[in-house]
Formats: structure tokens, C-alpha cells, sequence
């Protein structure tokens, strides 16, 4: 029987565009020092901190040698670890298996990325197969607009569902004080902005984001004396396909199950979830292009294949409706990249502890489903209660 | 604020020299031949595109077993590419739009090949849509995936074959 | 109690300065093949495999993922790590965990650097902070000859002695069919070659590398299948001073007791190792340049605080000698980076299997200590034994 | 072999830009303004050199407490660079030789400065050795460590100063 995991303290910095005011190790000690102040805990009770970043995308080969002061590791054990566009999901579900395992009490965990001091897309590019397809990429772009291809062949449904899930996620980043963009769109807007590969359009996208977050995890023993009800996190999996699709640009054709299924299915199975869209009460699901939603929605078995699209064109995914997704505002809102898997984590368990302000969900919270996605449909999903489990 | 604004310019010139390695490299010589070539695993018999050392599934080398696939094939996904997109073969912004494809060649359904499609074609692509590939004349091949001009769209019962 | 961890397969491919008739894939595969069938294992009976490589220097962002056949981790759970030099040394020592934890039954490890693709000390420069040392580097060549400049003034020995401890290495070279440099020198010889910098030179250092080196772990349970005798990795110990002494090229002055007097009195305390040099039969040191090995016998408690340059210029160090060190030649012959942490364990437990062929020591061993060294002053190091512990 | 031997080559520019944040930014400030300056730890009153935002031991935020050190200290460590380094600030090979010092400032004891030094500086130096800090003249300080020329030996009892 693994130790029960919660979450204790929570702090994020505000996500802009450009943070040119502080240096890397000064943004992830903001962050740090909100998760340490909302846990009322101080950096000698950590027993260890996880820290996770794409290095590449930061010009440095050791940016958390370069910032140990501020994100409290000094003297403490610990690692850096990078996953690409899951990294943060896969900080906090290796924070969980360290304190699941008995062998840690409390563990920080630090998700950043200071996306003003690089060209990621360029960096991006070494991670293909320099012979057989670094001439041939389409980019994470490329990825989304064909799942859209796909959907809207298969679902039948037209460019607007997607638009209006991103006019959705935007009213909730409007009400989020710490989303990095924060705008009043319409469907028309989205439909005007211009494309990028074809159907994904600007305004589909994630934006390239500055900023850090922290989480404070720990055992029952020390959640018990936490000055805030803790946030339970459940239960964990994840799932990729790395090794089986993916060789440089080579991939095999129609791949069965996906991750999302699989790792979903995994977790909803042992911890005896039958409906998901009634027993899960909010989802952060890390869409990095609110075209990704619908498939997802559907590989999440939120719906059925094919009914996503008249989800979100009935508009049960906003805050106030019995489906409410991203009430962060999500990834499209702000994506810091190696906070985003942490963040989403984060504002699931605000959610839980009813902390949203302004973007709180209108019913009651109970339980919450965070994910986080990257290279290569790598999902990394976590089961958050405010019952302890 | 202005004044403590300082720009230091760091500029590194890294060289990186890559070696293609007898199997990919076959790959590459095929190309160059104006041919699509793949390896296959001598135990469970699944084609390997690009050729590797090894079959994952069983761990056994790749046998001399090599086959060269139809340069026909079968579309099964595709991005119409319209925004620039870094290039590091040509440390910059590609010249867009182009349209990229996976394509199934005839004969081997268990891997996807992957390149771009020609304009007119593209224009017109759907799932399913037969193409050929388009090799450079032969003085202009190098070795390389650029070796194919593209992918184009054909009818089935139209002779193989077309040069750009 | 942990479980009891054994090696029981050994692989490495010849190392060589250029390997352009391969790819990094192939190379990989060479030294798990000769692992594997070292066991008399195949592949579906490994249950994770380690990869360890410093990818920046691969110009791969994924180089792990492009390898993936070739590792055998097709299908399996598993990781890359990087912690500079002494990634082959950690990469052993996570593996030891993975089964002294009792989780796992068997572990693959691999160590690999291929640098004829590679600008390794321009990549390197980007570990330094871009405001205050970029433009103020000496390199690791610096690191050593701060070394040997502290050792000579403190122990009164000149230039001799090192370039004796090169000679005795390359001698230790010529009979290990692996090596990468051959070389027949003279102390005259090393004299002669072009200083880097004072008093380091040339032929002090270690060459740039391709290569791999594999490893088979497994428990106890599955090493008494083995078919050849198990070598024992008796106890582990790993530590550094990165956090307290390194932030770009800032240091605390006269740091206290060093990383390997640290963990090295731990290790032998922990294993009731009162005299190092009479109970340890041979040592794989890592020493990167030959100037290290004097100050690090010391360190290592292998002899008295100024007393190794005596040891060595009596030649006590070689094959036939009474504390042989390096016998396969060491990190000075051979050097693919992320491979030599590896190399280090696997030419220790060659040498207690008895299989060191042309470079066996000619005492029985019983016992060796395998060590990586690395940035920042990281280091791990591992009691073998022939004797079940 | 001749004809298995395929180049490719990928040129990528990719470029970066930091931030030096407000502590190292009012470090470098000061060397424009020609003062070594460190923070301090309000709790532990360790300096820090670079300046840094937290004291990672007491990990509480560094105060305004700023202090100029002194330009002259003692040599702890260095290094003669014989052949040629590569140095990310040029793109290329830095020119040789030249000599890096470790040196501690006079009234920082606990954090150790690292700098070039003066070329007949060099050729004499030792541990112990005196040395102090030459700025570059005013207008050609642009807030970087190369504000700071290279440190020279002194006398113990010569006056502070010296252009180059
Ligand atoms: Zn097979
Ligand atoms: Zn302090």
C-alpha cells in the first residue's frame, strides 16, 4: 500500500509574454516562494526538489546548476528531468512516486520555462533525425491539424467548433489573473486569424509563455498539519508511443488505441470511474490547440466518438456548465512549457480547494482529472480528490 | 528602466557532422538510384523505413534483405503547411505554403513514408488519394530526401512513371 | 535489507576516434549484443533499460528516441540520463537501485558517445552562465591544471611524475583490445607534447571518443542462472559539491573536504575498509587527465597526503605492481563521455572475472573500486567483489 | 568506401537572449560605473559573487544590502592558457595565451572572484600574490565583464588606481 500523496502548497507567477525584469533563477523563486508561503512551510522541511525545464530551449546545458538559490536545492537531493511538452506532468508524477514509495516526506516540485531568451521552434528541430526529416517538419502545428483533418472527417463538423472552444478558453483566461494571454474573442475572430497549417490557425495555438510553478507535495503525516485542506492526488498513469510510431518523421500507419485511451482507461479502471464526464468534476487537459480538444474529449471518454463538437457547440465546457474544461483558461492561454504540465495540476487543485476566484467553476468540486501532453502522444493524467482516498 | 537595459551577443559556431551508417546510408545510395529502398526483419518480416539496424519487436539485425518499395502509394494523413516553418536544413524559415503527406507505398502497409506533395495535387488531396513519387533528374540527386521532388497525385490506371 | 545486485553481462565496442562507418544506433547495438550474449540473455528478458549519453553533444535533442531499436528499448520502461562526466557512473548506480530496490529483476545499461559528430567543447560552453563566464573558461583542461599546480607545490614533486602515470596508462592501453589510443610513450615523450595549460599537456589529457559499453544487472535470483560468475556491485556512494561551490565561475575559496574524500570514507566505512590499498585489489579511477590520478590517490585514502607521486614513480601502479590502477588503460586512452563511467565498472569487473586477458593484473582480485568523476566535482563510486556480500 | 560517403549539410541559427535580472544586472551595472559589487545575506551575511537573488543556505532574499568590494585581493588559483580555448563570446577559438586567476577580494573572504591577469603578472604569479583590478577608461565600459581589463600585480604599500 503506497503512501496517500496531497498537495500542500501551490504558487505560480503571473505568465507574460516576455520577462525581461529577472533572470531565470528570479522567476523560478517567485514561484517557489508562493508554493512555500501557501503551504506555511519553510525551504529545511523539503525533503527534495524535482525540477523540470527543456533545457534546450533555455541555451544553457545546465540551467538548474544555474539556479539552485532560487529554487531552495541547495544542500538538498534532487534532479532535473525533461520530457518534452509533459515534463511538468511527469515532475509531479515522479514527486508522487517519491513520496507513494514512503521514501520521502515532502517534495518540491518546479516547473519553468523563460521563453524570451529562445527561438524554441528552431531548438525544437534537433530533436528530428538530421538525414531523414529535419528538411521535412511541419512543426507541433503540423501534429494538431492532423487531428483536425481527422475529426472533422470523421465527426463531420466544420471549422467552428474548435473556434468557439477557443473563445471559451479565452473568457476563462480573462478571469484568471495569472494567464499570460487574456483575450475578448469571437468566433469570427478566430476564423479570421491566419493559417498556419491547414485548419489550425493562429488563434488556435498556444502562445509562447515566461513563467514558473510550484507545487508542495507531501505525505498523509505532514498533509495532516497543513494549514489548507489538502488536495489528494489519487492516482496516476502514463502512456506514450514514442518507440512504436516515431523515428524521426517515420511513423506506422493507423496506430490502435492511443495513449490518451490507453492511460485513461488504465486510470479510470482502478479506481472504478464508469462515467467520467459525471464523476470527474473539472478537467485541465493541457489541449496545446483548442483543435486537440475534440478528439481528446472524446479519447478522455468524456462523450462519445463523433459528439464532442455539439459538446462544445452547446457550450457545456464553460465554467458554469456541467462539463467545465480549462477553467484556467489552458495551455492556449499559457504555455511557460515545462510549467505547463505542473500548472495544470495547479489549477486543479485550486479548483478542488474552491481557490479559483473568478474562474471557479460553478458547482461543487470534488474530484478533478489534470493531464499533461507532449512528444510523442506522451500523456502523463492525474486523479485529484478532496477526499482523501 | 532604459539605462539598465545591456545586450551581451553571444555568437557559437558549433559543427555537427553526422554519419548515415551502412543502413540508412543503402537508403540514401538508393535514393541517389532514383529508388525507394527498405529493409525488413528477417523474423517477423515488417519493412523498416528509414532502414534501421535492428527490428525493435524482435532484436534480431536486419538481414541483407532489402526491398525496394513502389514508388506508389496511398495518401494517409497530410498538412497543407501555410505559415513558415524553421528549416534546419537551411538554417531558416522555409518558403511556404507546401503540403506535406503520409503516404503507404504499395506493398508495404506497415510503414508510412513521408514527404511533400506537389502543388496541383495538393490542392486537391484527400485520404486515400493514389500518388507517385517524382525523383530529380538523375545529375541533380545527392543522396538525400530532396532526391524526390515530391509526391503527385495519378490515376490507377496511368503508366508509371513522370519526371518534374 | 536491499536485494543483492550482480553484473553478469559485459559489452563494449572497440572505441575509436571516428566511427563514420556507423550510426549512433548501430554503434549502440554492437555493445549491447556482445552484453547480451556476454549473459547468454536475450533482449525479452531485460526488464528496463538505462541509456546514458550527454546528448548536447550528439546535436540530437532525442538521441535516446533515435535509438530505440538499436537499445533494445523497444516496448520496455526506461530512461536517458545526463549528469556530464560521471553519467556512465550514475547510470550504473540508478541501475543498482532499480534492483537493490526490488522492483526489478534485470537492467541494460548503456553508456555511448559518438564525438566524431560533434564541437564537444563549444557545445560545453554553453553549461556556463552567459553573463559572467562565458568568455572567462579554461575549460576542463583548467580544472586539472589547478590540480596539478595545488599538488606540485603541496607534495614538491615536479613534472615527472605525471607524465610517468600517462606512460604507465598507455602501456596498460596497448594490451586492451578496446582502446581507443595505442601509444607507445616515453616520459621524454610526454614532456614534449604542447602545453594546454600550465602544467597540463597534450598527452596529460584524455582524447575525444566513439564508443558504447553495456551493462547486464540483475538480482541474485537471476544471476544464479548466470553463466558466467556473478560480480558483485557490493555498495555504491555518490556525491558532489555542485550546489555549494560552482554558479558559473564563482567558487567559495578552499572548499572543505573534497567530493571523493567524502564519499570514499562513507564507502569505507560503510564496508569496514580499513586499509584501501591492501584490501581493494585494483582500481578504475576515471581519472580524465593523468595529472588527476596524483592528488586522487590521495583523496581515494590509497596512500598518505603526499605521498602518491612516490608510489607512482616506483611504478607500483602497473599490472604487476601492488595497487594497479587503471589496468585498462583508463580514461586518458579512451574517452566516449557518456561510455566511460560504464567502461570504468565493466573493466573492474573484467579484471575479478579473471577475463582482463593481455591487461589482467597479475594478482588474484577479489575486490576493485570503479569510480566516474565529472563536473561539478561529482562523484560516484562502486565496491566490486567476486564474494557474494 | 569513396561512394558511400554522403554529406548533408544543416546550418541552424539559433539565436538567444538572456536576462540578466536585477542582481547580476546591478552587478554589471556597477562594473560600468567601475566598482566590484556583491550582495549580501541579511540573515547569514554571506556575500554573493555573482550577485544572486536568494542565499541559497538561509534561503531568504538578499537585501538591498549592496557592497562595493575592494579592486585589490590575493591570488588563491589560476590558470596559464597555452592553447587555444573555445570561447562562446567570439564564435571561435579565443586567442592564447592568457592566464585566469581565481582571487579573493579584500573584505569577501568567503567568495572568490575570477578574472584574467596582467600579462608580466602572469609570468611571476603564485598563490598569495597581491593583485588588483584594472577597469577599461570609462567610454569604452559597456557593462560586461570585459569592463574589467585584467588584474595586475601591486605592491602592498603602493596607492590604489591604475589606467592601462
Ligand atoms: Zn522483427
Ligand atoms: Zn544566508
Amino acid at each position: 500500500m503506497p503512501e496517500r500523496v496531497a498537495i500542500v502548497g501551490i504558487g505560480q507567477t503571473e505568465h507574460q509574454y516576455m520577462r525581461p525584469d529577472v533572470n531565470h533563477e528570479e522567476m523560478i523563486h517567485e514561484a517557489v516562494e508562493r508554493a512555500l508561503q501557501d503551504a506555511e512551510m519553510n525551504i529545511h522541511e523539503i525533503d527534495t526538489v524535482l525540477m523540470t525545464n527543456m533545457d534546450l530551449f533555455e541555451g544553457h546545458y545546465l540551467a538548474d546548476a544555474m539556479s539552485v538559490d532560487g529554487a531552495g536545492m541547495y544542500g538538498r537531493p534532487g534532479f532535473k528531468l525533461n520530457t518534452g511538452g509533459t515534463s511538468g506532468g511527469t515532475a509531479v508524477a515522479a514527486a508522487w512516486h517519491h513520496i507513494a514509495s514512503g521514501v520521502f516526506e515532502t517534495v518540491l516540485v518546479i516547473g519553468w520555462q523563460k521563453q524570451d531568451a529562445t527561438p524554441s521552434i528552431a531548438a525544437l528541430a534537433t530533436a528530428r533525425e538530421p538525414f531523414y526529416d529535419r528538411g521535412l517538419a511541419a512543426g507541433a502545428v503540423g501534429i494538431f491539424a492532423s487531428m483536425a483533418l481527422q475529426y472533422m472527417q470523421e465527426a463531420g463538423c466544420g471549422e467552428e467548433p474548435a473556434a468557439l472552444a477557443r473563445v471559451i478558453m479565452a473568457d476563462h483566461a480573462r478571469r484568471n489573473p495569472y494567464s499570460h494571454l487574456k483575450l475578448d474573442l469571437t468566433v469570427e475572430d478566430v476564423l479570421a486569424s491566419r493559417v498556419l497549417v491547414w485548419p489550425v490557425r493562429l488563434l488556435h495555438m498556444s502562445p509562447t509563455s515566461c513563467g514558473a510553478c510550484a507545487l508542495v507535495l507531501s505525505n498523509e503525516g505532514r498533509a495532516r498539519r497543513s494549514p489548507k485542506p489538502p488536495v489528494w492526488i489519487v492516482d496516476t498513469e502514463t502512456a506514450h508511443r514514442e518507440q512504436s510510431v516515431w523515428r524521426g518523421g517515420c511513423v506506422e500507419p493507423a496506430p490502435g488505441p492511443t495513449a490518451i485511451e490507453v492511460a485513461a482507461s488504465r486510470l479510470y479502471n482502478r479506481n472504478g470511474i464508469g462515467h467520467p464526464s459525471r464523476e470527474i468534476d473539472v478537467w485541465e487537459l493541457y489541449t496545446p490547440s483548442s483543435w486537440a480538444l475534440l478528439p481528446w474529449m472524446e479519447l478522455f471518454s468524456i462523450c462519445e466518438k463523433g459528439r464532442a463538437w455539439r459538446l462544445v457547440e452547446k457550450e457545456l465546457i464553460r465554467l458554469d456548465g456541467p462539463i467545465p474544461i480549462e477553467p484556467s483558461g489552458g495551455v492556449v492561454s499559457t504555455n511557460p512549457i515545462g510549467a505547463s504540465g505542473v500548472i495544470r495540476v495547479a489549477e486543479a487543485a485550486l479548483q478542488i480547494r474552491g481557490e479559483g476566484g473568478e474562474r471557479q467553476v460553478h458547482k461543487e468540486v470534488r474530484t478533478a482529472l489534470a493531464s499533461a501532453w507532449g512528444a510523442c502522444h506522451w500523456i502523463v493524467i492525474f486523479l485529484l480528490s478532496k477526499d482523501r482516498p | 528602466m532604459d539605462e539598465q537595459l545591456l545586450e551581451i551577443i553571444h555568437i557559437m559556431d558549433l559543427r555537427y557532422r553526422w554519419s548515415a551508417g551502412p543502413h540508412l546510408g543503402e537508403f540514401l545510395r538508393g535514393l541517389k538510384a532514383g529508388k525507394i529502398l527498405a529493409n525488413r526483419c528477417p523474423r517477423c518480416g515488417r519493412h523498416q523505413l528509414p532502414p534501421t539496424p535492428v527490428c525493435g519487436r524482435c532484436h534480431v539485425a536486419m538481414g541483407t534483405d532489402w526491398v525496394e518499395l513502389s514508388p506508389r502509394g496511398t495518401v494517409i494523413s497530410f498538412s497543407h503547411v501555410v505559415d513558415p516553418m524553421y528549416d534546419a536544413g537551411i538554417g531558416g524559415m522555409r518558403p511556404v505554403p507546401y503540403t506535406l503527406a503520409s503516404i503507404v507505398l504499395d506493398g508495404a502497409s506497415d510503414v508510412a513514408f513521408f514527404h511533400r506533395l506537389e502543388e496541383s495535387t495538393a490542392q486537391r488531396v484527400r485520404q486515400g488519394m493514389r500518388v507517385e513519387a517524382v525523383f530529380r533528374p538523375p545529375s541533380e540527386r545527392e543522396g538525400t530526401m530532396e532526391d524526390i521532388l515530391h509526391f503527385r497525385a495519378i490515376e490507377e490506371n496511368e503508366k508509371r512513371g513522370g519526371s518534374p
